[in-house]
């Protein structure tokens, strides 16, 4: 990545964009959270990824992404959703199951859609988002659209076949595509060296002859930096593959043993949270005091208060609309 | 009418897909500068250039999802799959993502895509290359699966197939590029959903699709021959299909004789045959038979490859077993 | 006889065949450190070591084909799919390579290979997760299919599987894995051809398998409260059928309900309702009814996935509708 | 590749070797000038693709494959299994479609079994043998056995899913694969550089941390050289990629209208025909005269018409056995 950097991160522009960046990860956490009493509670089912620990990757990558760019995530999205401005109500919704949801209750946790955003959806199949992605930048590009892809994934998704068929096609066409792929060291219970002979991914892109840069997933504004740069360069019509790396703080879903992995590489790992760093930094530029903290959670809880209850009141689809949506009804 | 080789008949109803909409691509492995492994997209590269004809990598899943990608995005793409066999690599895209997405996302989106794939087997290809999976495919909520046998299927089913909002698979036997036929004009009652009785007849209902219509077809000459009418029906669409059709023949015939090149274990003729039992089991004077392919690996040798098929001879065998059941 | 889960069943099946065996390697995605998706391995990685117990890459078509390959060659892999969702991704290897090399190679090899997968629906898992893809495998030659539905099937099942020369798939319906029951010792007449009868009865026959056999119980015991005897029927096998087995039922019952999790069209249902037609018509006093799941991609909301799947009020009704039938 | 060169070639190491490699691949070019003939004829049928112009790279790879390593090959495999051994009437018979053929005629052109040589058989997926290869290996190690298994593939295959999964399996596990690409330029129609963005093949391996080396295709003492060294490297238990450079003179299969390139790339790369090279550089040494080669040509035609008859003479397989080897007969 030859661009140049600015001497100040675009985060920490001013101390508003500052506090935003704090508040967009905080409501993905305290969002989350809630998710995971909510499950205890019953009120969502299923599986649920929780994306505790990496949420600077999304709210630094946001920013660059414009409105009129698509985005393609994972099963491990909420995190996404949020950042694009998918409303949490919605999302919440999703996830209790509701005709309200933002996919009406057909997708729950793993399949958060909201294509006004252009937010085309976790998918659960580790690397089925890839080939999607080519597809859907392979229309923008012949339709003339001046608009880039951006495609999440985890570590795991790189040893599929649709990582290597998918990067190749990209860098084949040159298609606008970001590939975003977020290295929380594990897929599910198996870690990176134990399921990539070359665990430096970025290193992966010179077999496509395509560019690539990595970034620490922890750093809000690095992320951010990077991304920047990153859509600056895709934007010219060639994709690249940039590796945040990050790491997960919760089980892999709700039930996990947790065995591969031990108790200190995790706490060791919690010293580096995404939001605590970042409040650490502020409260350094003396931009962030307890009391904006808690203006800020407080605003925060508020937020995830009214989703739940947008969800709570949501209606349940009818059993008689079962088969709806299966195709397309016929416009007349 | 003029004549048309069905190889003719779906170039020339590319060639119309691609003319009329701008939006419409074709995209496969060899559609471009080859020309298509079966020759179906000769000269449309040089007519329609190599952003709108494009040739891919070997790279099933990614293409194909790249046609479910761009078919979310406003194209109208065609994607061929070069034969059947390959498109195991790319099932998880077509059920996972094209079949799926509109459901998944709670009616947000349409996946418009077509996708074309040769099937089938007599053509002395081995195990690998002679498979027959329009029952997998069949199986699927959320696709439309047609199976074009005739001259006119093959000129029209790709245009109708891309007036739908949702992902269809066209199978087209590769036994019948090379066929010869009258092609009528758009029939003013084209209708894709709706099976076509090929021959009429009274004594016996055969029902089939895809590459096992002409042996149907000889095999009811050649009862007809023996004095036994043979009805037979071809299927069309594979999904939905038009049982209403079958039913409506069964009642008339009271015996039935279904042909399908897949393996008979679990095979679409099994949904035809249980579909007459919940429909027209009252109809009938004698259980339904199935005559479709040996459950054996497609052998490369011919004769024991003719062996594995179904055969007009096999059919006409099972045909005259059904009249001979009593009452 | 003593308590055991299904899961638990499953984990001594796998422990006894490491420890019987030296050649036998179990491999997979998370079948090591995290002790399986399931937990059906836990403990295994510390008891054989990682040589024996391979964590693998998300990389299905490759670490199936590696074990087809390393059954090839003198070991007896055992490989875990997952989740039968999964298995798309690898369903060449195992169509065109598993099933297919011994005949493709005049009869040089064999491919002594068991694959395990999880299956089916019931869990919130939405569309992608919640396929009940049986009956795709069951359709092809070479393949050997078992669905083991009780505990002592779970337990005993793999290590006959193990005893095979061809591949073996085996789907575990994951609903199945918290199930408890009490383990018999290895019955003497054990047998994976067999269909067993589960429960006997003169009125009608309930044929199903795996996840649905309690499902068809359920509705069974209601049905006896109202005196009506359901003979139920699990498959065990899904490839080869047990046919004798079902239409020695059915010639008793003369009428037949067939529970299947699969979506209807084209599903295993078809192919138990088509051979009853073909080997019992004439014993049968009204048609055979199937229960299969409706056909939409499985959503999530639990109250939507509910009214998709067979459920055992939705049996009740399809037997007491059948038996209203006049003969 | 590390391994030191020696002086000479081990091909030209003495007369009778050079000729020996001579012999090799005038059997490959004669035999399939006669498949070709015969499918002419209606002796053969189906697909058949030949090998015409590539005779190099399997004649010269196989010195340093000992017998009781593996081979997995593809559809494009008559010149494989001939240079290793398989018998050229078996072969024969197996295209002809009789019961003596070395696949008892189940397989034809596409798929050439000979275990009891190791021989695994053409694959006719592209990229479906890969798979294998690598858990032929893992076999081979688990059970300490010191062999290696020589995975052969084109161009074409490097683009599936399966090329990409396979190395980061036989990396990680640092298993003893050597991946054999016969580059042709071309898979089917669609030239490299249509189908790869990064046409440099061998660079692929960087992406798997796996050791990779290109070779002169057309120069049966170069990859005679090359494959030496890369087996030594392979039987230390580690992959290797070889990227061999050659070219297909004859059509994709039968029918071709080779419409993808012209008639003077064909002939310009037939002023490289291995085989021309290999009489040239040995007349240079005065190891080959017109007589030497007349002589050669005889023996190759006696065999080749051997195989024939072979072929013809074979009894057809029974009807009543079509449904035989599906599955394994119980042994008692
Ligand atoms: C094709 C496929 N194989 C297996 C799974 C089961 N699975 C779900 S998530 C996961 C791990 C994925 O790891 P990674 O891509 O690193 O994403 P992360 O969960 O770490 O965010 C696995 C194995 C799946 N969903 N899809
Ligand atoms: C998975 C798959 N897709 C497509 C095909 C059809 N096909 C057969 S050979 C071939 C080209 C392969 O090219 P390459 O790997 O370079 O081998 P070559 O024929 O040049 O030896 C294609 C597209 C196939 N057999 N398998
Ligand atoms: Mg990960
Ligand atoms: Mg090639």
């Amino acid at each position: 990545m030859k661009a140049p950097t600015r001497n100040r991160p675009v985060s920490l522009a001013d101390r508003q964009t500052a506090l935003d960046r704090l508040e967009a990860m905080l409501l993905i956490r305290r969002f989350e959270e809630k998710c995971a009493e909510l499950y205890s509670g019953g009120k969502i089912w299923g599986f649920l990824h929780l994306y505790i620990g990496e949420e600077a990757v999304a709210v630094g990558a946001m920013p660059a992404i414009r409105p009129e760019d698509a985005i393609v995530s994972t099963y491990r999205e909420h995190g996404h959703a949020l950042a694009r401005g998918v409303p949490a109500g919605a999302i919440m919704a999703e996830m209790f199951g509701k005709a309200n949801g933002c996919s009406r209750g057909r997708g729950g946790s793993m399949h958060l859609f909201d294509v006004s955003r252009r937010f085309y959806g976790g998918n659960a199949i580790v690397g089925g988002g890839l080939p999607l992605a080519v597809g859907l930048a392979l229309a923008d590009k012949l339709q003339q659209r001046p608009v880039v892809t951006v495609c999440l994934f985890g570590d795991g998704a790189v040893a599929e076949g649709e990582f290597h068929e998918s990067l190749n096609l990209a860098a084949l066409w040159q298609l606008p595509v970001l590939f975003l792929c977020e290295n929380n060291l594990y897929a599910m219970g198996t870690a990176l060296d134990r399921h990539q002979s070359q665990a430096k991914l970025h290193l992966k892109a010179d077999g496509y002859g395509m560019e690539a840069t990595a970034v620490d997933g922890m750093d809000v504004a690095a992320v951010e930096e990077e991304m920047g740069r990153a859509m600056d360069y895709v934007r010219t019509g060639k994709p690249l593959l940039l590796v945040a790396q990050t790491y997960r703080f919760r089980a892999h879903s709700m039930y996990d043993a947790e065995l591969y992995r031990s108790k200190e590489e995790v706490e060791a790992w919690k010293k580096r949270d995404p939001i605590l760093l970042w409040q650490a930094r502020l409260r350094k530029l003396d931009w962030l005091r307890d009391e904006d903290l808690q203006a800020l959670e407080a605003r925060v809880a508020i937020q995830v208060q009214e989703a739940v209850e947008f969800a709570a009141a949501g209606a349940w689809e009818p059993v008689e609309q079962l088969l709806r949506d299966v195709t397309t009804p016929v416009q007349l | 009418m003029t004549k048309s080789t069905y190889r003719e008949a779906i170039r020339a109803a590319l060639h119309e897909a691609l003319a009329n909409n701008p939006r419409t691509i074709l995209l496969g492995e060899d559609v471009g500068r080859y020309g298509g492994a079966f020759a179906c997209s000769r000269g449309l590269l040089e007519e329609f250039g190599p952003e709108r004809i494009r040739d891919t990598p070997l790279s099933e899943s990614a293409f194909v999802g790249a046609g479910i990608g761009a078919a979310l995005n406003g194209l109208r793409p065609i994607v061929e799959v070069m034969t059947v066999n390959f498109s195991l690599l790319a099932l998880d895209q077509i059920v996972n993502n094209a079949a799926t997405l509109r459901h998944m996302s709670g009616g947000q989106v349409s996946v418009p895509l077509v996708i074309r794939m040769a099937t089938g087997a007599g053509r002395r290809l081995a195990a690998q290359h002679s498979h027959s999976w329009e029952v997998w495919y069949a199986h699927v909520p959320g696709l439309r699966v047609l199976a074009p046998a005739t001259i006119t299927d093959a000129r029209y089913m790709l245009g109708a197939a891309l007036r739908e909002l949702d992902p269809v698979v066209i199978f087209e036997h590769a036994m019948l590029y090379p066929s010869e036929g009258e092609l009528d004009k758009l029939p003013e009652d084209f209708n894709i959903d709706r099976a076509a009785v090929r021959r009429p007849g009274r004594d016996i209902s055969l029902i089939t699709y895809g590459g096992s219509l002409p042996k149907a077809l000889a095999a009811a000459a050649e009862l007809a021959s023996a004095g036994i009418e043979a009805e037979v029906i071809d299927l069309r669409s594979l999904r939905p299909l038009d049982m209403p059709t079958v039913l409506a023949s069964v009642a008339r015939t009271h015996r039935a004789v279904i042909v399908d090149e897949g393996w008979r274990t679990c095979s679409l003729a099994a949904e035809i045959s249980a579909g007459i039992m919940e429909g027209a089991f009252y109809d009938l004077d004698a259980p339904v038979a199935r005559i479709c392919s040996a459950e054996v690996p497609i052998p490369y040798a011919g004769h024991l490859e003719d062996a594995a098929l179904p055969q007009p001879a096999r059919i006409v065998a099972a045909v005259q077993e059904v009249l001979a059941h009593h009452e």
